[in-house]
């Protein structure tokens, strides 16, 4: 017994025995949203392995799983500072995880990148966290201007999860560039999970919708999109960088093809830069597939505190919270990187649209 | 054992426990600090529902929703005016929550009173049911609860929730309602009225033919447990510094985990709920050893995500087959019974 | 709403609700022998999907092999359950026995998703096309964006239609089990009176086993046609079916199989319609469902086809 | 004076006539026994009295107000307390404060209620009440006999204590007039003597009017003043122990028609 005891020890203790640089991963890999934050746990350990060092030392990623949950989320992140001693948080995955864990980083003046948190109150009033893909505002207005401007769309029906804020954030964008250009909006409600929207087709259908737009994310969208082409509806359907995952086409199927979506970026993009290169040429030779865009993010995520730790020089972290905040032109994976001062990633959105089972690029709006 | 003897060892604890909990906040990690700070938020969770489901044996379902009421409550009260108008994007905040803003000890207690009035205006249509029934229905009128928070825009924020409240939520202000939450809880089940109660749990027509009236104590129960339901609500969303109608956040998952709590402490037992409550908040943290990556004699072995929840459960399970009325039983913390586990320990 | 829609949502309706009735007669079933609400059933439902799944992508077999495989041992697994979580507890408070429930429904879910991964798997690959077809009576041909396709028309997706013929012949199939085989006539006798039954030489426990086995299939079942319908798999897609159908079978009087299908088809009926009237107020949607089984359960305390409970004194 | 009044009550339950215009009168301070054989609705006349069941027809008066259909609770404050043919004690709860909850409604109903509630809670002046309903409460028990078991849970008593204990919690609600379902059931020759004794003396001590129902012949033909008997949910004899005992209907009902030709 005292000799298991013993081996037992030893083994934990050797656990910490590493000199290393630890950067804290903070993602739900099980709970309601779990997909997101093992396809984003990809892009971060696909990055560790191309970019293992900074300043000379190695990068040790601590993940936690935060269970979708917002008591793990703030949990998580004071462990990951207090326990584990990281210098930077990459997290969390949706935007009321980041705010709740924000809350701690910024008590604690450690900074927090999230992926995907694209609600406008994630960086709110924050000094220590920011994202690298853009606010639910900015993509608002791209969406809209694709719908009204580019597709010549004048009534549109907006279909909104009411329980996802980032679905509701967008919607309102969206609504609001749509009045000033022009058009008419009105909104279709929905909830995550649902799995029949027919009522709710059949609903805009007879309001005349000539194009669709669902601020959602890919299981309903592609359950819209097919449900509403078995309904006889032909007209563009528009999404945002919730559809931007390979099971948007393969649960939509052919449901799909014609979809619009604005989204961080795309591999065909033409502004592409090396490290996507190598990032799709990683992927592919890891996974066998062509990379998502959460997995893009998620790497995009870690390069851009590598970054930060390297031009702060030291693993001070009140140095490598300033860093990320003066990030500039970064080359990432998603578009070239700037982070503003409220924390945003101003980058471009594309708009990527899906053609015989496959995601084509159309075209790029800027800022 | 006298009576005098018993006080003065309770004070003492409890002059014992402040000390702890003073050195703990001092000394130990915050990490550590605002997990002790949450065992107390999931104690008074517990205590509250022990006092409904387990002491008067109305299995309610819809605890989360009363903690989601003084959840909601409080946070409109503590949040200051300018941050509502930065947060409520979507609608403006209605009159009078734009315009108001109270100390979070006033806060807490409406947020409790108004939950105290939702459990009555629920458990008036809903005590009519029995059982499963009622079971369900409670669970409906939480959901419905659920529901309005995710839709009304102007009141709740909808989907985006609240944020940036206040951090209130410290060791003191848990562990301090706890307390009070105890000793209320404690002397209201150990009065005539707790009597009446575990009576109706037992036995409900003879209850009845005692001259107990059952629906109104029933209620009566049912709203001191959604009061301090309430008052865990607002410490829960001021521990978190942000609220949301999710599932998880304020749904049918927080209802199960309180009742997890209350059945691995033991169903009707007080103290039960208590460790029951501090062992939910200490599992789910420290089983995480097992996702990390251990390094076993050199090995790297990668964590295997997943793991945590997988044993966690497991664990719920395996309590229950061998202790299947949970860890305390109906048993109760006494100072005899401390005693009398000593004495036997000194004759062995 | 004009006719057409109408028609539409209510086979619409109708089928979604006959998944909840197929979901809801396992809850129903359990419940009728232990008084316990299973509520790991609706994992049991998921398990079923992801055992389908992985026998077509493993052993590239046909998928109706693929599909009755699943079924087995989603029968199987139920069996399993009983055995290990609710067997050793049986005369433990009820509630202990809900909380193992609970915990075995999490247990499902961390174990498909530390076996599976979180992130969904598409159905679609595996399963015959023709089930994603439409059947459209009526209607007009256009060519739109270079392609012709039919515009209105009342239309019915197929896997609506087969998901309403599979569930008629499964409660066909159950009424036959419970009515006219042995070991039918041993659970209709366990629902009334365990010790007694027992005193009759039935072996109860295996008569248990084999009830949670037959809802667990018959939860197979609605997995597999859930997951056609919606073409995916993942680790939690069986919380949200599995609260509906648990409020279904209370709504229709739990412990009564006709009761099950019966609030199971009303519950689909009316989400749909609900939406389809008031669109504006979809947010509501469950909201407005809580608040009918309230109202039926005020009137009517054992829901609709339930027996009131009757007070011996 | 009448105490109990019973007119016509018929209790039916879908088809089956439990009980059928069943009238009774008890004045206070009786000793009255209503026996019959098994099934002839006994049980089902104590549950309508008591507000269990609501009568299909007919009324029933306590001390000139009309009871019928009130809730059992509301009941048992007027004055009305029961035992139960198959004992239904707090199990969980001790002895003693098995016959204290039956105390409770004294403090929980009209007006005082919220009152007590606040001073059960701050414990301000409770301790006091809390004595009280406890000396009471052992003193019941003194008077059954069984004070020496106050601390042990209820659900551990021997068959004749529970009896003896359901006894002593009726009478704490302060009841004036006490329903007792079969009190001896259970009990040995000895102990129902006992009970016999304990049944007259508190009738006398406590000014009580006292209902049972019992098969023990013995107990009721020596205890009970005037006696009823029942059999198919109908009356068939009422009077005093010696004019029941020799009525023809009554022994056909418990014996058989047979016996009654053979003996004559």
């Amino acid at each position: 017994m005292r000799k298991l005891v013993l081996i037992v020890l030893v083994v934990f203790l050797s656990v910490s025995a590493f000199s290393t640089i630890k950067v804290g991963a903070i993602l739900p890999m099980t709970g309601g949203v779990a997909a997101f934050g093992q396809m984003i746990w990809q892009g971060v350990q696909l990055a560790n392995e191309l970019f293992p060092q900074v300043l000379g030392q190695e990068i040790e990623i601590v993940l936690l799983d935060n269970n979708s949950d917002k008591v793990q989320a703030v949990n998580t992140t004071r462990r990951a500072i207090e326990q584990d001693k990281v210098v930077a948080i990459i997290g969390q995955v949706i935007s009321s995880n980041t705010i709740a864990g924000g809350t701690v980083a910024e008590e604690s003046g450690v900074a927090m990148v999230s992926p995907s948190s694209t609600n406008p109150l994630v960086t709110q009033d924050r000094k220590y966290v920011s994202r690298v893909c853009f606010s639910d505002p900015f993509q608002g207005v791209a969406a809209a201007l694709l719908a009204f401007n580019n597709m010549g769309a004048k009534n549109v029906a907006v279909f909104v999860d009411v329980e996802q804020d980032y679905a509701v954030g967008f919607a309102n964008f969206f609504k609001d560039t749509a009045i000033e250009l022009g058009g008419t909006v009105f909104y279709e409600y929905y909830k995550s999970g649902d799995q029949d929207f027919t009522a709710q087709i059949s609903d805009a259908l007879s309001k005349n919708a000539d194009a669709f737009f669902i601020p959602g994310y890919y299981q309903e969208i592609a359950l819209i999109a097919i449900q509403a082409r078995q309904l006889g509806f032909y007209d563009p359907i528009i999404a945002g960088d919730g559809a931007a995952v390979p099971e948007t086409i393969e649960i939509g199927g052919a449901a799909v093809n014609g979809l619009y979506f604005t989204t961080h970026y795309d591999s065909g993009s033409p502004a592409v830069t090396d490290n996507a290169k190598l990032f799709v040429e990683a992927y592919t030779k890891k996974y066998g597939e062509a990379p998502g865009t959460f997995t893009a993010l998620g790497f995009d995520t870690y390069l851009v505190i590598r970054d930060a730790i390297e031009r702060a020089g030291s693993t001070d972290r009140e140095a490598i919270a300033q860093a990320v905040r003066q990030t500039k032109d970064f080359p990432a994976v998603t578009g070239i990187i700037t982070i503003n001062e409220s924390g945003d990633a101003i980058k471009s959105v594309a708009i990527v649209k899906i053609e015989n089972g496959k995601f084509v690029y159309d075209t790029t709006i800027n800022p | 054992m006298t009576v005098k003897k018993r006080i003065v060892f309770t004070a003492v604890a409890i002059i014992c426990l402040i000390i702890v909990l003073y050195l703990s906040q001092e000394f130990m990690s915050s990490y550590y600090s605002r997990i002790i700070t949450l065992i107390g938020i999931y104690g008074i969770m517990a205590v509250s529902l022990t006092l409904v489901n387990g002491i008067s044996g109305v299995f309610s379902l819809g605890h989360a929703g009363f903690i989601a009421v003084g959840a909601y409550t409080s946070a409109l009260l503590t949040l200051s005016p300018q941050q509502k108008e930065i947060t409520f994007l979507i609608e403006k905040l209605i009159w009078p929550f734009n315009s108001i803003q109270l100390p979070f000890f006033w806060a807490t207690l409406i947020g409790g009173v108004v939950a105290a009035i939702f459990a009555l205006a629920i458990g008036w249509p809903s005590l009519r049911l029995t059982g499963d029934y009622f079971a369900i229905a409670t669970l409906g009128f939480a959901e419905i609860i659920r529901i309005f928070a995710l839709n009304l825009n102007s009141l709740t924020n909808g989907a985006l929730g609240l944020k940036a409240l206040p951090d209130h939520s410290n060791i003191w202000a848990s562990w301090g309602w706890l307390l009070v939450t105890v000793a209320c809880v404690t002397s209201l089940s150990y009065s005539s009225f707790g009597r009446a109660l575990r009576a109706i749990r037992e036995d409900r027509v003879a209850a009845q033919a005692m001259g107990i009236n059952v629906f109104k104590h029933q209620l009566m129960a049912f709203v001191v447990g959604g009061f301090f339901a309430g008052i865990s609500g607002s410490l829960y969303a001021h521990w978190l510094s942000t609220i949301d109608p999710r599932t998880n956040t304020i749904g049918i998952m927080l209802t199960f985990n309180v009742l997890i709590m209350i059945v691995l402490g033991g169903l009707g037992s007080i103290t039960g709920a208590i460790i029951g409550g501090a062992l939910f908040a200490f599992l789910s943290e420290w089983l995480r050893f097992l996702e990390g990556p251990m390094n076993i004699l050199g090995f790297k072995i990668m964590g295997i995500t997943g793991l945590r929840m997988l044993v966690f459960s497991s664990l719920f399970v395996v309590i229950m087959i061998f202790w299947p009325r949970g860890i305390m039983g109906r048993r109760e913390f006494s100072w005899d019974g401390l005693a009398s586990l000593f004495k036997r320990r000194d004759r062995k | 709403m004009d006719p057409k829609t109408l028609l539409q949502n209510f086979v619409n309706g109708l089928s979604l609700g006959s998944l909840y009735a197929l979901i809801a007669i396992g809850y129903t079933m359990v419940y009728g022998i232990l008084r316990l609400i299973n509520f790991a059933h609706g994992d049991i439902f998921m398990m079923a999907a992801y055992f389908t799944f992985f026998f077509v992508t493993l052993t590239q077999l046909p998928w109706y092999f693929a599909a009755i495989f699943a079924i087995a041992s989603a029968a199987v697994l139920g069996f399993g359950v009983d055995r290990i979580a609710y067997k050793p507890i049986r005369k433990a408070p009820r509630i202990s026995a809900l909380i193992t429930a609970i915990g075995v429904s999490f247990f499902l879910e961390s174990l498909a998703v530390v076996i599976f991964s979180g992130i969904p798997r598409s159905f679609r690959t595996i399963f015959p096309q023709f089930l994603n077809e439409m059947i459209i009576l009526g209607g007009h041909m256009e060519v739109k964006y270079g392609q012709e396709v039919i515009l209105g028309g009342i239309r019915f997706p197929i896997i609506s239609v087969v998901t309403l013929i599979v569930t008629a012949v499964a409660i066909v199939f159950l009424w036959w089990f419970i009515y006219k085989t042995k070991i039918g006539m041993a659970m209709r006798s366990v629902s009334v009176d365990i010790p007694t039954t027992s005193l009759m030489g039935v072996n109860v426990d295996r008569i248990i086993g084999m009830t949670f086995a037959l809802g667990s299939a018959l939860a197979g079942v609605g997995g597999i046609l859930w997951a056609v319908r919606y073409p995916q798999v993942w680790p939690y897609m069986g919380f949200i079916p599995g609260m509906k159908a648990f409020v279904a079978a209370v709504f229709g009087g739990i412990g009564s199989v006709p009761g099950a299908v019966m609030g199971g088809l009303i519950l689909g009926i009316t989400e749909v319609m609900m939406v389809g009237l008031f669109p504006g107020a979809a947010g509501y949607r469950d909201a407005f469902a809580f608040f009918i089984l309230i109202i039926i359960l005020s009137v009517k305390p054992s829901g609709l086809l339930g027996k009131p409970e009757l007070v011996k004194v | 004076m009448r105490v109990l009044l019973l007119e016509g009550i018929t209790m039916q339950f879908g088809g089956l006539t439990a009980v059928g215009d069943v009238s009774l009168e008890i004045n206070e301070g009786e000793l009255f026994g209503l026996i019959g054989p098994n099934g002839a609705g006994k049980t089902t006349v104590f549950n309508m009295i008591t507000g269990h069941y609501k009568p299909t027809r007919g009324k029933i008066y306590f001390s000139e107000k009309e009871i019928t259909g009130l809730i059992p609770d509301r009941i048992t404050r007027m004055g009305i307390a029961r035992t139960f043919q198959n004992i239904r004690l707090f199990q969980d709860l001790t002895v003693l404060e098995n016959v204290m909850v039956a105390q409770h409604h004294s403090i929980s109903s009209g007006g005082q209620a919220a009152r007590w509630f606040i001073k059960s809670v701050t414990r301000i002046g409770y301790s006091v009440k809390e004595r009280e309903m406890k000396e009471k409460a052992l003193n019941l028990l003194k008077v059954l006999g069984i004070e020496g078991l106050a601390n042990d849970k209820s659900g551990s008593l021997s068959y004749g204590a529970q009896r003896l204990l359901e006894i002593a919690r009726a009478m704490a609600t302060g009841a004036s007039l006490l329903l007792l379902d079969e009190p001896a059931a259970g009990m040995n020759a000895s102990e129902t003597a006992q009970l016999v004794h304990t049944i007259r003396k508190i009738r006398n001590d406590f000014n009580l009017t006292v209902l049972l129902i019992e098969h023990d012949m013995k107990l009721v033909m020596g205890l009970c003043e005037r006696i009823m008997v029942l059999d198919y949910g109908r009356t068939i004899s009422e009077g005093d122990p010696a004019y029941v005992q020799k009525d023809r209907k009554v022994i056909e009902a418990y014996l058989g028609k047979e016996w009654v030709t053979i003996g004559r």
